[in-house]
Formats: structure tokens, C-alpha cells, sequence
């Protein structure tokens, strides 16, 4: 059964350092909130799964939190670069980052490996491209039935998955809606989960569209309203899009970067 | 041909990227569905449903199915697209039981380099993969949505950067290294059918697959396209010329993108 | 996008014999108005593929439509046997019935990878069963990561899928909800399928739990009242558990149910 | 012991279907998740969640997790379940992510056929599996769940017909062919911890994994589960006599079924 704990309770118990850590949220739902709260626990070393790595893998980057990054595209989605990935992968800068490079339905079908207790996942997928020759995570298979020739991808079974939702009731239960990524199978993935709520509730009334996680498939529900920002959540929030635009020149420099972590996430 | 005036009899003056995002939006036949990546395709698919292709389905990889969004989407996966989709459903479901079986007609890609034969590079350019010149995003949905649709629309700002003889890296596999080359990789859709830049519209060759100018946009000469292209480029040996924005594409397009200079999806 | 037509025409149109059908609906929404349809048709040698055969197909193996029976569990669910089902594997009453068995998993996975474009799937199951011995579509399978044992089942791709469900709208959208069973992929793993619904309507209101299958992905739908009985539809009618005991005592005779067969379906 | 009667001081009389259903759902612990297989043991699990074990989660393979029905389902996919349950998935959801990963404390199943090792079999009795006797309904969700989950709770009405020495099929894999087998096979689950039976119950030999009868229902002789038994049967140096049902299981067990004859599940 999921304990209702504070943000800071969670992160301070369930992330340790050297951990495979995934944050999860395709666009909506984004766990900004708790990816600050890594970068403040001073968390290092940390395996980055993602499948989009954005703003809040952009500064977990760049605070140094992070030893490797498991990904499929990382970019700031609507604008651009991401410039403190960048200068990681560029200029090690403020320290190398090994990338584990896939397309999103290699992951997706990763993590779906991970939720069902599989060790790999087979799909259609990378043929022709150079990315097996840089990933070592793509094999081929072959089909028992047909002999046809297939990829396999090996499961994501993180130590920890963070997510935001919209809902916890009081005994633990977790409710989505809109647009729900992957993040019901990277917590089902996972050896523990933190998730994130706007508010905890007496009651989940239904919603169209929702996703409900029971209580004992989650560790920790902490309740952090607006904790998606600058990412949305659908019946509580709107996408920040300028502040998209504006992180592009807070991030382009590694000064700015700085002042803007003491500042914002630090302080 | 106008020399590089962009002001045709009958039509209202447009810019060059306006030219190609209505080119590519002509591209979509009403009835089809199609997978719409980041970026242009997303301007160019939402102005085509706008316009002449009302009923074409659009599918997000973030999980919308029939997504009909009244403005234009600044990611992938803004509320709008759930708000307004047929059907709303996971990541792994979208490309597992929607995109893989080959169900979708038009895969609409865009892609930081491009080569002769519409590979697409969002990966790395310059130096190795390990230690690249610049990092780019990566791959994303593409490489699978290049793979399964049943054909590829590719839509890309042309110049000798991004139109390349061959990709520093295959991130997804337009004809691969020619003709038949998706045959024998197994590959099940037909890959790149059309490529729609600023300049003008391209096609493989039925017999090498390598993509050739089949038209130039108002005010293009095939020489320029030439001088933006870092391949020695094939021109059709009829090159016609793209019918100019119409007054009603224009409008359409810039309440999208909040004017000329707006936003690309 | 799909034809609203009428269940005849559907029938006529769509199920040929010698065809791979799948009727799908876990105790909920069984299609079983089309499954007489189907008898009233005529259709001979097909091969049924069905999770759990229950009343609707006891009455079209009965009434020999039946070659082959794909399935995991064949029973009156809360009652017993399936009479007709006995019979035909038992005595070849009508005609010989050849047997593809194999476990709610394997079944659910192997409409997984025919959804989902795959020539199979991979999961943990049949184990040290003698499942393996009698059903050749279970093979092994080695993890190329992890040289870990699992087990591959082959895609499902049925020629035609039957379903029931709630709702279509005038396009030819359907929505259904309540227990969703393995339907959506056994829609989508076919080359062709068949909707009955409660009702056609204007706008199909979100309901939370609800399953859409887009127009374009379905072939064709009938709007056919009541069409699950005795089988239920949530929202429309209750399971009918008094009809599910009657069978028993209709079934296990074979004048009996030849003359229900003839009174109650062909008439 | 009092010989066949089944009344004792202090209880209500039962009839020894009562006392099997009160024994297997007393064996379920409060605030663990439960697999709920077909038939009686629904009856069972229900009964838990209305008496000493109201946190107890139902998980059907219906779709339905953490189902609270307020009425015994007739059929594991009653409109019920999916009504009051937490959440409600798809059946390939059902095996994949809830219960192929090991997630489920106790899997509860029935059996037509249970051997000496808790091997269940649900297919065919007697001639072979072409040409059998009796063609019983098969598999269902049965051998992933014997599989998977974390134990096994067997419940089955015993004769010398269900009670054998070798089952004719293997369906369900309990203990195989003894002790270490379920680790040779690769499978997660402990496998079979308990079999409860209308005259007793029995739990596997640790050395051997043979089960032994570790307790007889009241008014039940160990002889008389012997000749029930169609194999010979390990006895434990002290066998148990279960507690009889109290006053307020059986009404609330007659409230689920109906009365004393009522439906199994």
C-alpha cells in the first residue's frame, strides 16, 4: 500500500545515489517538481531513463546529477536544443554522460518488458538504421514460427520511477488522465515508484479516459500541487509554453544555468 | 519563373516556408490517416484538415487517435489533441497496435539532414557518434514511422547542411543505399514517396530511388535548388512549378501559426 | 471506415466458409445474436477462435459450423460443461472437432502479437505443463539478453472478428466500457471485423473506463439490440443467469437442442 | 472428533461444503491481493472480504482489480465486478503486467483432478487428450496463475475420483514431480502451500512436497479421508481438527450463496 509522504520524505528515501532513476511523462504530467528535489537531495551519479528528456532531464543534467541517460529524443519539445544536454555530450560538461540511445518505441516496448516481469520485449523496429551499431541494447530475434527476423530490446526495470498525476485518494490509489504516456508501465516496471499528485482526495470519482493505479502497485504518493510546471495537468493546469521559450536562453549558458539553479531550485 | 519574387498574379505574397508548409499540406489526401512527427509536419498536416483534406485522421505518438486540435499544437502532446481525439490511448499502444501492423497511410516526417536517397539523420553531425560536432535530438517515433507507414512525406528547410549526399548517421531509413533496398531490409511501407521543401518538391526515381526535382516553388530556379543541395541532384526532365499559396491557404495557415513568421508546430 | 449495415448483410458479406472467425467478449458483450447469424447462414468448416467458448459457441458447434476450435477455457461459466462441445470431441456429433488449446495468457498474448503487426509473442507460461505436448503452437524461446528459457506463442489474425458493444456513432466509431476483455485486439489483430452494438448514435459520450475503436478501424457494424443476451451489455441489460442454467438442460440432449436449434435461431 | 455429525457445542450445524468454503477462506490473510479463480473459490474469497479479511484484494481475470461485489458474481466476469473494482484493465493487462510479474500474494484455484504433488488437472479424464472420457472446460487462467503467483490455495470437493495419484493431464503445475521441481522449471511461485478439501486440509511435505493432511474438518476421521484419497496418504504425527464454521461465518456465507445449497461460484 502506497504511504502519503511529503515530497521531500519520498525523494530523501526512495532515490539514493547510483540509482536507475525514470521520470515519466510524454508532454503532460511531467514530474518537474520531484526532478528538483533530486537535483536538491544532491543526488549523483544517477542512470536517466526518459523517453523524452526536456527541460527537467535538461537541469538534473546540469546540476550533475546524472552518470548516464537512457533516452529516445531529447529536446526541447516546441523550441529547440537542449543545451545543457549538449554540453554534456559535447563538452562533459559538468561531467561525461554516457548516452543508451533508442527510438520511443524501443522504450516504450522496454518498459512494457519491465512491467510484465519479461526480460525483453521483440518488435519491429531500428532495421537499416545506425543506431544498433552504437546501442548494444538492440539484437536481432527470430520468430520460432516463421523464422522471420525481428529486434528485441532488453527490459527497463528501474530502481525508482517518479510520476505526476492528477489524483491520489487517502489510501493511496492514483488516477490520470489525458494524455498517459507510458508512466503505468514504468511504475509497474519499477523496484519502487514516487508519484505526485495535484491533490489528494477522499474519493476518485471517474473519469473518462483515466488510468488508475491501485495503492499497492505504488510506493510513495506525495502531493505537490502545480508540480508538472512548466508541463501541464489536464483538468488542473496549462501548458507554460513561454516558459518553454525562456528556459532555451536561461539554459544556453552555463552562467545563467547556474544562477537560475541557486535561484529557483537551490534557494 | 519570377526570379525570387514570391508575389504571383492572383495570389497574396507569401514566404518561402509558408510556400512549403502549404505544399506539404496539399500533399495529404482527405480520407487518410496520417502519423504526424514533431515540428512542420504538424503545421502542414493541421492546415491541410483545416483546408481541402477535412477527414484526414491525424495520429500523435503521444497517444491521440483522430486528433482534431483548433489550434496548432506547440508539442506533440498538448491537452488539446486528448481533448479532441476519437480515442485517447497509451505510448506502447500507439506504436504497437496502431503504427507496427501498418495501418497508417502517410508518415510525416521532418529531419535535421536528409541524403539522395531521404535517409534521415536527427542524431548526431560531424565528429563520431561518441564525440559528435552537434548533438541532436535523436530519433524519437521516426525511425519506426519511417519503417511501418505506408508511405513517407518528408518536409525539410533545404540547404547544402541539411540536404546532404549521405547522413553523418541513419537515424530512420528512407531507400537506404537505393532501389530495393527496403525490400531486402524487410521494410513493409513504400518510404519515402515525396520530399516538400522551401525550395520545391523532390521524388525518388522508380528505377535508383534516388530522390529527383520534380518541381520548383514560384520565384525557385532549378539552379538554385541545385546550389542548396550536396548531392549532384537528378532533375526531372519536365520540372513543373508549384501552384502558389492561394488567399485561402495563406489565411488558414497564419491563423495557425499566428502570422508569417509564427510558430512551425 | 466502417459501413453501418444490417447484421445479415454483415454475415453474408463478411464470414465465408472455411474462414478463421474469433467471437470475442469475456462474459461481457459476447456477440451472440451474430454467432446465429452465422448458423442461420450456413457457414461450414470454420476454424472458431474464442478465449473462453461458452453458450454461443456450444450452439454453432453444434449446429456444425465448426472445423477447428482455437481456446483456452470451454465451459458454462457458474454452471458446467458445454454439452455440445463434449459431444463433438468426444463422440464427432455433428462432425469431428480438431482442438488448438492453450491458456487465457497464451491466448491474450497471441491476439497481442496479431494486433500489434508481430508473428509472435513472448511470455512465461505452460511450464512444465503438458499443454506443449498436445498443442503445437507453444515453443520455446531464448531471451538474447539474459539467455533466459520463455515461452512464444503465434500471432492470432483471424479472417473476421465479431464483437458486441455498447455504442457506435453514425461514422462508425464504437465505444464500449465495463469489462473490455481481449476485444480491441481481436479487432485489430483481423483482416476484417464485425460490430454489433446496443445502439447507433449521434455522439458517443465519454464514459469512463471506455474502449473507442476508431471508424477506420473496423469493417463494418450492426446495430442489433440486446445482441449480447444472455450475455450482458453494462449500461443496457443484466446477464441473464437463469438462460445460462436452462442451456445445461437444452444442451446436454441432442434432440433437444436440434429442436431449439430449429425454433429458436432458423425459424 | 464426533463421528459424521457436524454439529458441535457452540456452532451452528454445516454441511461439509459450508466447512470447506469457511476453511479455505479463513486461509486468506487480510491486506494481501488474491487471484480469484472460477467456481468455489470465488465463494471463498468473497466470504474473506465480508469477514476477517476486508482488505483483502480481489483480482479477477476479467479485468477486474481490487473488485468489492456486494453479491457473489455467478460468472468471474459479472457487471459487478467491473463496478466496484479500484481499477479495470484489459484481459491481456490482466496476465501480462499484474500477473506474470509475480505482483499476487495467493493465486485460488480449483481443480476436477489433484495429485500428490497439487498437480491440477482441468482437461481430460481418462483415454488420451484425442480420444478422451471426459473433455473438461481446459486451461483458463489457471497454470500462469499456479504459475506466478506468490502461493497457491487449492480448494476441491475430495473422492477417490479428484484425489489421485497421477493426474491424467497436467494443466496447472503444483509441486511437478516433487520437491525442487518448481525451481528446475524456472517457476517464480512457492506453488500449492495449501489444499483444503470438504474433509480436511492438507499442506506439501517440505522434504518431499508430497501433501500431507495437516487437519480434518470436524465429525471427519483420518479414515475416512484415506479412502478418500487415491493414493496413500502421508499423515501428519498430530492432525488438527478444524475449528467448525461460527455462527457468523455461515450466515454470512448462506448470505453469499443463497443457503446451504446455494451456488458455489
Amino acid at each position: 500500500m502506497a504511504e502519503i509522504v511529503t515530497l521531500a520524505e519520498a525523494v530523501t528515501e526512495l532515490v539514493n545515489d547510483g540509482d536507475q532513476v525514470a521520470l515519466e511523462g510524454f508532454t503532460h504530467l511531467i514530474p518537474v517538481a520531484a526532478g528538483h528535489e533530486i537535483i536538491r537531495r544532491g543526488r549523483r551519479d544517477l542512470t536517466l531513463v526518459r523517453m523524452t528528456p526536456d527541460i527537467v532531464y535538461d537541469q538534473m543534467i546540469g546540476a550533475g546529477c546524472a552518470r548516464k541517460l537512457v533516452f529516445s529524443w531529447g529536446g526541447n519539445p516546441g523550441v529547440g536544443s537542449l543545451h545543457r544536454f549538449r554540453d554534456a555530450v559535447q563538452n562533459a560538461w559538468p561531467a561525461p554522460l554516457e548516452l543508451e540511445e533508442h527510438s520511443h518505441a524501443g522504450m516504450a516496448n522496454r518498459y512494457v518488458a519491465g512491467a510484465s516481469g519479461l526480460p525483453f520485449a521483440v518488435m519491429r523496429g531500428y532495421t537499416g538504421t545506425d543506431l544498433p551499431s552504437v546501442t548494444t541494447t538492440i539484437k536481432p530475434i527470430t520468430c520460432p514460427f516463421t523464422g522471420e527476423r525481428l529486434t528485441a530490446v532488453p527490459a527497463i526495470n528501474p530502481d525508482v520511477t517518479v510520476i505526476h498525476a492528477q489524483r491520489a485518494d487517502r489510501a493511496g490509489n492514483v488516477q490520470m488522465w489525458g494524455l498517459v504516456g507510458v508512466q503505468k508501465e514504468a511504475v509497474l516496471a519499477a523496484g519502487r515508484s514516487i508519484v505526485t499528485v495535484e491533490e489528494v482526495t477522499d474519493e476518485l470519482a471517474p473519469v473518462p479516459g483515466q488510468v488508475v493505479l491501485p495503492s499497492w502497485a505504488v510506493t510513495a504518493v506525495a502531493e505537490v500541487a502545480g508540480g508538472a510546471h512548466p508541463s501541464y495537468a489536464q483538468g488542473y493546469s496549462d501548458r507554460d509554453n513561454t516558459y518553454y521559450q525562456e528556459w532555451d536562453a536561461i539554459s544556453r549558458d552555463r552562467a545563467t544555468f547556474e544562477n537560475w539553479l541557486t535561484e529557483a531550485v537551490l534557494a | 519563373m519570377t526570379g525570387t519574387s514570391v508575389e504571383t498574379s492572383g495570389h497574396a505574397a507569401h514566404t518561402a516556408s509558408e510556400m512549403m508548409s502549404v505544399a506539404a499540406a496539399r500533399a495529404l489526401r482527405d480520407g487518410t490517416s496520417c502519423f504526424v512527427g514533431i515540428g512542420l509536419p504538424s503545421t502542414a498536416a493541421n492546415l491541410a484538415r483545416r483546408g481541402h483534406a477535412p477527414n484526414l485522421t491525424l495520429i500523435y505518438e503521444s497517444g491521440a487517435l483522430g486528433a482534431k486540435p483548433d489550434s496548432l499544437p506547440l508539442s506533440i502532446g498538448d491537452g488539446i489533441l486528448a481533448e479532441t481525439a476519437d480515442a485517447v490511448v497509451g505510448v506502447p499502444e500507439v506504436f504497437n497496435y496502431w503504427l507496427q501492423p501498418g495501418r497508417i497511410d502517410v508518415g510525416f516526417l521532418s529531419a535535421a539532414q536528409l541524403d539522395r536517397f531521404g535517409n534521415i539523420n536527427t542524431t548526431v553531425i560531424g565528429g563520431d557518434y561518441a564525440n559528435p560536432r552537434v548533438r541532436l535530438p535523436g530519433a524519437g517515433g521516426a525511425p519506426e514511422i519511417a519503417a511501418s507507414c505506408r508511405e513517407v512525406f518528408i518536409v525539410v528547410k533545404q540547404s547544402r547542411r541539411s540536404f546532404v549526399d549521405k547522413v553523418d548517421f541513419v537515424t530512420s531509413v528512407g531507400h537506404g543505399s537505393g532501389a530495393g533496398d527496403r525490400a531486402r531490409l524487410g521494410l513493409p511501407g513504400a518510404g519515402p514517396t515525396m520530399v516538400i521543401t522551401d525550395l520545391g518538391v523532390f521524388r525518388p526515381d522508380p528505377g535508383t530511388a534516388e530522390l529527383v526535382l520534380e518541381q520548383v516553388h514560384p520565384g525557385v530556379t532549378v539552379q538554385q535548388v541545385r546550389e542548396a543541395t550536396g548531392w549532384e541532384l537528378a532533375v526531372a526532365s519536365e520540372v513543373g512549378t508549384t501552384t502558389a499559396p492561394t488567399a485561402g491557404e495563406l489565411t488558414a495557415l497564419r491563423a495557425l501559426t499566428g502570422g508569417p513568421d509564427g510558430n512551425d508546430g
